[in-house]
């Protein structure tokens, strides 16, 4: 049994995410899609602290929407010009997307719902600790994650340069 | 004996061959063919030395105490050996017809290299452009025809039959900027490689039975070292391989008898009998030494010394031997029929030539051992040797005319007697020869032929005696027709004819000389089929006494009445042969077109075989086959063309696809396993 | 009344339904990259659900969603580099315009 | 690594691609490429004379001279050299067809890179012929096979994009179906519990000892097999390539390929197929000798009709290498010793007239032979060597084609079923329409008045054109005029395990 604010703030958590998700991809203007995208990850984050993963909250709120929603406001600004509407959809396309998000939901859904049940109780936990992650996150040993940590920071690396190198204006 | 002459005899010509072919444009003409005259002629002397010692000799591998001739294998070295004992071996064997036809084969081919030096230039003396090449090539197919007649066993045969063949279509084929010269080649090579697709398949199942291909084998048992006697236990043995094989049956006759048949075929071919003759008559148009060397006297009666060399076996399958009578009668019969009525002075003697080798042929159809030891088979040999010198004689005393008069029409001609009294005398001694009139050399050989063919059956005797008077009549009238009448005006500016230079009238005389005595050499005590002499003695005149006159006088006088009429027709110019070409429209016609054989020919090759297999086969090929390699690509083409639509692009679209794949898989997940 | 693990997955795969809708019905690249961080985002979610409920004492899903937004950083840095080359190719950034590559 | 002999063929051919890289101009590739060839030859020589030494005293391994060197040790994979007196035939035949083939394209474009692929395509050959080692071999194979494609498309004629392309589908088609077996023999190389191997030696062995391939199993890896090399032995239906191909292919790489390679699929159809699964060979043979048969015929007859040279030439090589099969297919001492030797013969004198119409090609600028006439006039020595290159083809004695079929021809006859026979005396009859093909040929391009009077003025054959058609006559008449050493060379190696695992003697 939670404590009835738990489940307030839970609510009101599921209600953001889902109702700026679908705005995101309805809106017919692109820098609202973004701001949508923005609450939906903030939701997100405020989720990942009500399970109790602070440290991961922290993550996506400065990464996902203080970096990456930044780079897409920028990128519209660079695109498009204010004031412009995306064009009304086809409905051929609609009903595809529709279709296709819909069938995906029920199949999933289906599975979801026969098969979650037994899963009831949100176990007692606590919040790791950041010295916690930070040694899992530098260590080589069994279920540490040095190598796939080292991967990423080369992968990102990489993105800057190959960013750098295809945006780059051509000069001649 | 020692195997250094035979060695010599068989190399030297190789040499010569080599040595022509090879360096020959380097040297001059006359070097060329003082060269290949010499080579000829110390050639045809280490013949005659083996062949008087293989006649003369005594020695004791040559001839037994009772009298018997051997068959001796001078040496015999594997060539090729196929499998347990199965090999080729290219050897030398001496027997008394290899040692007749070393005679023969080097005397007409030292004769034509003669008269091939006066032959093979023009009247101011240029030489014809690659007369070197002709000595090589005549050298080759001496070398060749030396090769097939010493051959030990039959695939040596074999090779040296194919290696004549082919030194023929290269002579045949000499004048290769004439188009009728490259085709007469051409129809030869092919109509003789037919008949050799025979004589290979009976060779196959003959060694197949057998286990050998030697001749010995065959024919005869070993008496001593490398000396053998022909006995008739030896081809028993072989028939009785045959018939104790699983399947001795073949299509209704025993298996011998189709080798044995095959093997004729071959010889068919090469001795031109009726189906497969067609191309000895086109062969005339290579230079008339040749046609004297080859398509007279030594080639084309291989395939005759084919069936003698083979023959003890032949005995065993009395169908054999008939089907060879019956095909050389029928041919002797047609290619004196034509010979009536060709004008090409050439085709005539190719006609007569033809018929005379079918009388070989018949000679030999109709030898049994019960009459007269095997009269035919002697006679047979006898006719070879006696024809191939008077039918060298005529083909060289043609050539001397073409040469002077420059055509192979005899309406060129007339009334040449005057001119070239040399040539004139010679071709009249060929003509009396041919025709088988006393004392020439033709009507001893023929009157044994027609005494061995009397003693087998009536209906041929006279059907061949039908044949010889024709023989008379057809050499008469060319005879006339040639010298006599009344000559053509010499245009102004020209030489009369004349005769040639001795290079060509010596050959004339030399050979006319044997033509007029070789009758009385008394071949019963050297040639037989089993090596027998007929006679207890002989001297010069033992052939005039052994005579049978009873046919002698028959034939005789069938011979002096065909001359007569010949006489009475072309001697001088008078309407009796337009006469009788009215009269009988369709036959003269008929003989003059050969009976159509050619056209038959030219259908059945041109329009059956090309039209029919050939090019369909090839459209077939091109469209079908490759058709359907090419639809593979085809179809795989479209496909593809077909399925890249699908591959549109739009990312959006891959998605939709995609996630209908994930909903498909997951709901089937969900409903199957859930 | 119990939040249960279904609770917080409900979400999650509504936020991906509407990630693949927007992903196959927009035009605009930007906004087809929006769709595909909601899906992304969604992805996200459900680690650490399962994380959370399932092996409560571990982490492995807490640092897969940690690489997974680096990743998505990393991925979006790059999609928008080559969106901005192609807008300025083309003026435009409609995927159906985008056809040179096809075939 | 170096003290084996054989390894030399693949080395010199490496070595020779290396000069070519370094070379400065035509001449120094000329010299590489003449040096090599040289080397070579003189290497099969020496394997030769080595070979026959070791046999005189005594030696009686099925093959000498065998060294192994391990490259993939997971799966066995070795590069297994060694020779028995069918690698040598064709050892010999390839560096005197390489070195034939050095002079014929004296004049090429960009010699140096056409260069590096044929003797990248050399390299392949060899490697096929001294490697024991199925895995092995079948790495030369394609080695051999993927120069073909730019050789053709780069240096060819006429359609050459078309039949370089065809050829290459076709017989990589081939090679995947020979794949396939390769792969299912591989897994039957031994018996239960033991490690697999892909030495041809140690297959043979174990499939006469313990049976390991069973007969179901052969009989579906056979055909797979044998249709995988025919293709490339130009067997019936799977032979169009080779018109085409020959027809835009520059005249080296036809007298390679109709040369050599070509001999890629008889010696393989005997090496693993006939070898390593007899009893499917056994059995399964008059399939195959039915399409063989076919061909032999039909190749002869469809070269009846054709009127390119080239066209001409690549059926009668249908008809040609159709023989080889066929004897190859008889199972028997002689008829397989005969099926070696027509792959001698047949490569040398293809090659030789593959050379000689490229030359005369080169002159007239046209290979139909409607086209052309009286050549010989003009071109005495390029005509004589064309007369004796037909010479050879229809079977004249004295010549190589003459001891070859003869040989296969009594080899075939002595199975006494009438279908043998039949099919036998079929055979035979290709003697006569090949007389028929050649001498119509000779009688159309050489023979009769000049055809067309611009080509009164070419020049006949230059130095290095004569030494690579004397080069040709010479061996073909070697063969021809002494065929008993090539035949106890070959016979020698048939070890009588084939022949008493499928019950014959």
């Amino acid at each position: 049994m939670e404590s009835v604010g738990s489940i307030i703030v839970y609510v009101v958590i599921a209600l953001a995410i889902v109702i700026c998700s679908v705005l995101a991809v309805t809106t017919r203007k692109i820098l609202r899609a973004a701001t949508y995208l923005l609450f939906a990850l903030f939701a997100t984050a405020a989720l990942y602290f009500q399970l109790d993963y602070e440290f991961l909250g922290a993550v996506q709120i400065a990464v996902y929407a203080g970096g990456i929603v930044v780079l897409f406001v920028f990128s519209i600004l660079l695109t498009s010009h204010p004031g412009d509407n995306s064009a009304k959809l086809a409905s051929r396309k609609r009903v595809l997307g529709l279709t296709g998000a819909l069938l995906l939901l029920i199949v999933a859904g289906y599975s979801l719902i026969s098969r979650c049940e037994m899963i009831t109780a949100l176990p007692q936990g606590e919040n790791p600790p950041m010295k916690f992650i930070g040694e899992t996150l530098m260590g080589t040993g069994h279920g540490q994650y040095l190598l796939p940590f080292e991967a990423i920071s080369v992968l990102l690396l990489a993105c800057i340069i190959g960013g750098v190198v295809v945006a780059r204006k051509n000069n001649n | 004996m020692e195997p250094v002459i035979p060695i010599i005899i068989l190399a030297l010509p190789l040499a010569m061959f080599l040595v022509l072919g090879l360096c020959g444009h380097k040297m001059a003409h006359r070097t060329a063919g003082i060269l290949g005259t010499l080579g000829m002629g110390v050639t045809m002397v280490l013949a005659y030395i083996t062949a008087f010692t293989y006649f003369f000799s005594g020695a004791p591998e040559f001839i037994n105490a009772e009298g018997v001739r051997l068959q001796y294998v001078v040496f015999n070295p594997e060539w090729l050996s196929f499998y347990k004992d199965l090999a080729i071996k290219i050897g030398f064997l001496l027997d008394p017809i290899s040692a007749l036809l070393l005679v023969v084969i080097t005397t007409i081919s030292f004769m034509v290299h003669l008269y091939s030096n006066g032959y093979m230039r023009d009247h101011h003396g240029v030489w014809e452009t690659g007369f070197q090449r002709f000595y090589a090539f005549l050298s080759l197919f001496s070398f060749s025809m030396l090769g097939l007649v010493v051959a030990t066993n039959i695939f040596q045969m074999y090779i040296f039959w194919e290696l004549v063949g082919a030194s023929s279509y290269l002579l045949i084929g000499f004048y290769y900027t004439k188009p009728s010269a490259v085709s007469a080649s051409k129809k030869a090579f092919i109509v003789t490689r037919f008949a050799d697709l025979g004589f290979l398949i009976g060779i196959l199942i003959l060694s197949f039975y057998t286990g050998t291909f030697e001749f010995t084998d065959f024919t005869s048992v070993n008496v001593g070292k490398d000396t053998f006697a022909i006995d008739m236990s030896a081809p028993t043995a072989i028939l009785a391989k045959f018939t104790s094989s699983p399947a001795p049956m073949f299509l209704g006759g025993s298996v011998l008898t189709w080798a044995l048949v095959l093997i004729f075929m071959g010889g068919m071919g090469k001795s031109a009998m009726m189906p497969l003759h067609i191309w000895l008559p086109d062969a005339m148009e290579g230079p008339t030494p040749v046609s004297a060397l080859i398509h007279a006297a030594t080639m084309v009666v291989a395939g005759v010394y084919l069936v003698a060399r083979l023959f003890p076996l032949y005995l065993m399958e009395e169908t054999a031997l008939n089907i060879i009578t019956v095909v050389g009668a029928l041919t002797a019969f047609y290619a004196a029929m034509v010979a009536c009525t060709q004008v090409d002075i050439k085709r005539v003697l190719a006609f007569s030539t033809i018929s005379q080798i079918a009388f070989m042929m018949v000679s030999l159809g109709v030898a049994r051992p019960e009459f007269h030891h095997g009269l035919g088979y002697m006679a047979g040999m006898f006719h070879l040797f006696t024809h191939a010198m008077f039918k060298a004689l005529l083909f060289l005393c043609a050539g001397a005319l073409i040469h002077a008069i420059g055509s192979n029409d005899y309406t060129a001609m007339h009334g040449l007697r005057k001119y070239m009294p040399i040539t004139h005398i010679s071709f009249l001694i060929g003509c009396l020869a041919i025709a088988g009139i006393i004392p020439f050399a033709g009507f001893f050989s023929k009157d044994e032929i027609l005494t061995a063919v009397f003693g087998h059956s009536i209906f041929w005797y006279i059907w061949m005696s039908a044949v010889a008077g024709l023989t008379a009549f057809y050499m008469f009238r060319l005879y006339y027709l040639i010298f006599w009448w009344k000559e053509h005006k010499i245009p102004e500016g020209h030489h009369a004819p004349h005769d040639q230079p001795w290079t060509m009238t010596l050959p004339l005389v030399i050979l006319a000389i044997v033509s007029c005595v070789a009758g009385f050499v008394p071949f019963g005590n050297l040639v037989t089929w089993n090596g027998h002499p007929m006679f207890e003695s002989v001297n010069f005149f033992t052939n005039l006494t052994a005579l049978d006159w009873s046919v002698a006088a028959i034939s005789l006088s069938v011979a002096v009445i065909a001359i007569l009429i010949a006489t009475v027709m072309y001697k001088k110019e008078n309407p009796l042969p337009d006469k009788m070409k009215n009269a009988l429209p369709r036959l003269w016609d008929w003989c003059y077109h050969r009976f159509y054989w050619d056209e038959l020919y030219m259908f059945i090759t041109h329009k059956i075989i090309f039209g029919c297999i050939c090019k369909p086969i090839a459209w077939f090929d091109r469209h079908i086959i490759d058709g359907t390699m090419d639809g593979f690509a085809w179809v795989t083409q479209r496909l593809s063309f077909a399925i890249r639509g699908l591959q549109s692009g739009n990312i959006q679209f891959y998605v939709w696809v995609y996630l209908f794949g994930v909903v498909l898989l997951g709901a089937i997940t969900a409903i199957c396993l859930l | 009344m119990e939040l249960t693990i279904l609770w917080y997955l409900i979400p999650s795969l509504l936020m991906f339904c509407c990630g693949v809708y927007g992903f196959i019905t927009r035009k605009n690249m930007i906004a087809m990259l929006i769709s595909l961080e909601l899906m992304l985002n969604a992805v996200d979610i459900n680690f650490v659900v399962f994380n959370r409920f399932l092996f409560p004492g571990e982490l492995e899903g807490m640092f897969f969603t940690l690489f997974a937004i680096a990743l998505a950083a990393a991925e979006t840095a790059l999609a928008i580099a080559i969106i901005i080359n192609v807008f300025r190719i083309s003026e435009k950034i409609d995927v159906d315009d985008v056809t040179k590559m096809k075939y | 690594m170096f003290s084996n002999l054989l390894i030399y063929f693949v080395v010199i051919p490496l070595l020779m691609l290396a000069g070519f890289a370094i070379c400065k101009n035509v001449r120094q590739v000329r010299a590489v490429a003449v040096v090599g060839s040289i080397l070579l030859m003189g290497l099969s020589a020496w394997v030769l004379c080595d070979y026959l030494t070791e046999r005189a005293a005594g030696a009686t391994a099925e093959m000498l001279m065998r060294a192994d060197y391990t490259w993939f040790a997971p799966l066995n994979i070795k590069l297994s050299v060694g020779v028995d007196g069918i690698s040598i035939a064709m050892l010999i035949l390839s560096s005197i067809i390489v070195f034939a083939g050095s002079f014929a394209s004296w004049k090429i474009d960009d010699a140096r890179h056409f260069f590096m692929w044929l003797i990248l395509l050399s390299t392949g050959v060899y490697g096929f012929f001294i490697s024991i080692d199925l895995f092995t071999m079948f790495m030369f194979y394609e080695v051999a096979l993927i120069p073909m494609y730019l050789l053709i498309g780069v240096w060819g004629t006429g359609r050459k994009e078309y039949s370089a392309m065809k050829l290459t589908l076709m017989l990589m088609g081939g090679s995947a179906f020979l794949m396939l077996s390769l792969i299912g023999i591989y897994f039957h190389s031994a018996p239960e519990g033991q490690p697999l191997t892909w030495n041809i030696l140690e297959i043979a062995r174990n499939v006469e000892e313990t049976q390991c391939i069973s007969k179901g199993w052969q009989y579906f890896l056979f055909p797979m097999c044998f249709v995988g090399f025919g293709v490339l032995g130009a067997m019936f239906p799977f032979h169009t390539w080779s018109p085409d191909g020959h027809a835009c292919a520059p005249t080296a790489v036809s007298m390679l390929h109709a040369g050599v390679l070509m001999k890629l699929g008889g010696y393989g159809c005997f090496r693993v197929a006939m070898y390593l699964m007899p009893q499917a060979a056994n059995d399964l043979a008059w399939i195959f000798l039915i399409l063989t048969g076919i061909s032999v015929v039909y190749g002869a007859f469809s070269a009846c009709v054709q009127t390119d040279l080239k066209y001409i030439n690549a059926y009668s090589s249908v008809s040609h290498c159709g023989m080889v099969l066929f004897a190859i297919l008889m199972i028997n001492t002689t008829a397989l010793t005969g099926a070696i030797m027509q792959m001698l013969s047949h490569g040398l004198m293809t090659a030789l007239f593959f050379a000689l119409i490229g030359m005369i090609y080169g002159r007239t600028h046209t290979r139909d032979i409607r086209l052309m006439g009286g050549l010989m006039k003009i071109l005495p020595f390029l005509g004589v060597g064309y007369v004796i290159a037909g010479m050879a083809s229809l079977g004249l004695p004295g010549l190589s084609g003459f001891v070859a079929e003869m040989t296969i021809f009594v080899g075939s006859f002595e199975h006494t079923d009438m279908f043998h026979r039949v099919f036998t005396i079929v055979a035979c009859c290709s003697i006569v329409i090949t007389a028929v093909y050649i001498l119509r040929t000779v009688g159309k391009l050489l023979f009769g008045p000049v055809f067309d009077p611009h080509h009164a003025e070419l020049t006949d054959a230059s130095w290095w054109e004569r030494l690579s058609t004397i080069t040709l006559i010479v061996s073909v008449a070697a063969i021809g005029c002494f065929p008993n050493f090539f035949e106890s060379l070959i016979r020698f190696t048939f070890s009588p395990e084939i022949f008493r695992a499928i019950g014959l003697n």
